[in-house]
């Protein structure tokens, strides 16, 4: 074990949600004394150090964890700006009812979820995935609303009659349920 | 106790029909595209025998199966010779079987490949990218794509808290006339202003005519569009309604 | 900037939370030509493979992306105090059937398997790694399933043919006592 005791520290660092002590690497480790972790530990440090890696490892917070050069954070910002965010659970449910109820009211999709989703409306309309179909005829001419072409592209809906039936879902539910369960 | 965990094993060794057709096959060790049908029937019946005596659940699954057997079977007893209509193209009835055997055997081997694949958070694991070790300012993101079953479950919390009174259609013909809608509405942004006939152009099934009245209908409701008839031409024509 | 190419390229892949493309970092780099990042990547995925680090750079799902080695899973596992993904021999059978035949309907796998597969379905929807692509034009409109991006993941698959080839009967045969084992 001793020759793979450097790559399995390593792997360990490397998925670890916070930096991992030296305790915590010992008590992992079982039997592999704490000199040889350290002495490991330094040789990784010194590595990533002079091969000049796009990451270091780094003693933070009485742990060890890999973190990027502060030199290319430039480009980590970058990337992170353009990488895709997620959609919360709250939007999702706003826009699973627009999707299935559309043309829709905003005050319809208030009282199915129980509460004002004015500002996730808002978000939504930013994002794009719901535009405003037009003004319905009553007081205050309210706006109706529906889901866009950039929705469908989204969810990798040809057209919205792609949409699955809850009847198509539950169905899927009925089938086999001692072994959904299992699988 | 012993019955149930006999019971559990059983039941995963023979998923369906098909997994103790190959079973047998291989305890055989027969050519497949030989099958001593007689034998296999016979043992066939007698696996559901003991499934049944060990009161395991014996889908209908198992039984459409044996049926098929028998009657590939009984058809093995028919000469070929008394097939005189087709004598010589008189098939062997057992490629009934065959094909759907030989195609589950490569689908169930691809399976087994699959399976010895390094899966992911089963043998291999990502990193679980955390804003502190990065540092990053982060602003406006574009949206990553989300799986349709979000979606629906997301409906589905919905439904189930929701009270009747706000019961949704959502049966396939409601969902037809939405998409429609979409569609008209996005012809009428383009265009302001459409015949009414030329909206039912190249739409010849009688759903899709009918689809898209419904939504015409819907929308006027809605007030989404407004709808004019010339007074000497008659032409109607739909004008999008935001006056 | 040329020098320091490897290592922006290397911190990006380290930061995404997906498998990064070439088409993504080329334009996040802009002014490097597709073959340059293309010939890093390779530059990087062979040391990582030689030096015999704890994890590793791997083409998966149109991407780059770093994963650790398989041989420290126990390690990994012990660390997160999670147990495995596990995918049934009857999922795994359902996915395949659905990964190989993509679009297809349930009713067709139903056909292959000889077994009712609502249940794995729902499973597999909910796992992300099988999607509805669409409706076929028949008689009740019926779904049609392929697999997602996700699945390509979960099996380091860089594409969908990169699956294993579908063997013929007579290497089926072969294999046959292996098959038998695990029934």
């Amino acid at each position: 074990m001793l020759d793979s005791l450097r790559p399995i520290i390593e792997s360990l660092i490397f998925v670890a949600d916070e930096p991992l002590s030296i305790k915590q690497l010992e008590a992992m480790l079982g039997g592999v004394s704490r000199q040889q972790i350290k002495d490991i530990l330094q040789q990784l440090m010194a590595e990533y150090e002079t091969e000049k890696r796009g990451f270091a490892l780094q003693e933070v917070a009485g742990g060890y964890q890999f973190r990027t050069r502060p030199e290319y954070r430039d480009w980590v910002i970058k990337l992170k700006q353009s990488s895709p965010a997620k959609l919360s659970r709250a939007a999702l449910e706003t826009l699973a009812i627009i999707a299935y109820k559309q043309p829709v009211l905003r005050t319809d999709v208030e009282h199915l979820r129980g509460v004002d989703s004015g500002g996730i409306f808002k978000t939504l309309l930013e994002r794009d995935l719901i535009r405003v179909m037009g003004r319905k005829d009553l007081p205050g001419r309210p706006m109706v609303y529906g889901t866009t072409r950039r929705f469908l592209e989204v969810f990798g809906l040809k057209d919205l009659s792609s949409l699955p039936t809850l009847g198509e879902m539950e169905q899927l539910e009925e089938s086999w349920p001692s072994v959904s369960k299992s699988s | 106790m012993g019955q149930s965990s006999y019971n559990v094993q059983l039941g995963e060794v023979f998923e369906g029909p098909m997994d103790l057709l190959v079973y047998l096959v291989k305890k055989n060790d027969i050519d497949i595209y030989d099958i001593p049908i007689a034998v296999v029937t016979e043992q066939y019946l007698g696996c559901l025998e003991l499934m049944k005596e060990l009161s395991l659940d014996v889908s209908g699954d198992f039984l459409v199966m044996a049926a098929t057997l028998m009657q590939i079977k009984s058809r093995m007893l028919i000469p070929a010779a008394q097939d005189n209509e087709e004598d010589e193209g008189a098939e062997d009835p057992r490629m009934d079987l065959v094909q759907p055997l030989v195609e589950y055997l490569r689908l169930k081997s691809a399976a087994e490949q699959l399976s010895h694949i390094s899966l992911l958070d089963r043998d291999t694991f990502v990193r679980d990218v955390k804003e502190d070790s990065i540092e990053a300012d982060v602003t406006f993101k574009p949206l990553r794509p989300v799986g349709l079953f979000e979606l629906i479950d997301a409906f589905q919390r919905i439904l189930k808290n929701a009270s009747k009174e706000h019961f949704v259609d959502i049966t396939k013909d409601a969902i037809s006339v939405r998409q429609r809608i979409s569609e008209l509405m996005e012809i009428l942004e383009e265009r302001k202003n459409v015949t009414f006939q030329e909206l039912f152009l190249g739409k010849h099934s009688k759903k899709m005519l009918i689809v898209t009245f419904l939504a015409i209908l819907e929308m006027i409701k809605l007030r989404l569009i407004r709808v004019m008839q010339h007074i000497d031409s008659g032409i109607i024509r739909i004008y999008a309604g935001q006056s």
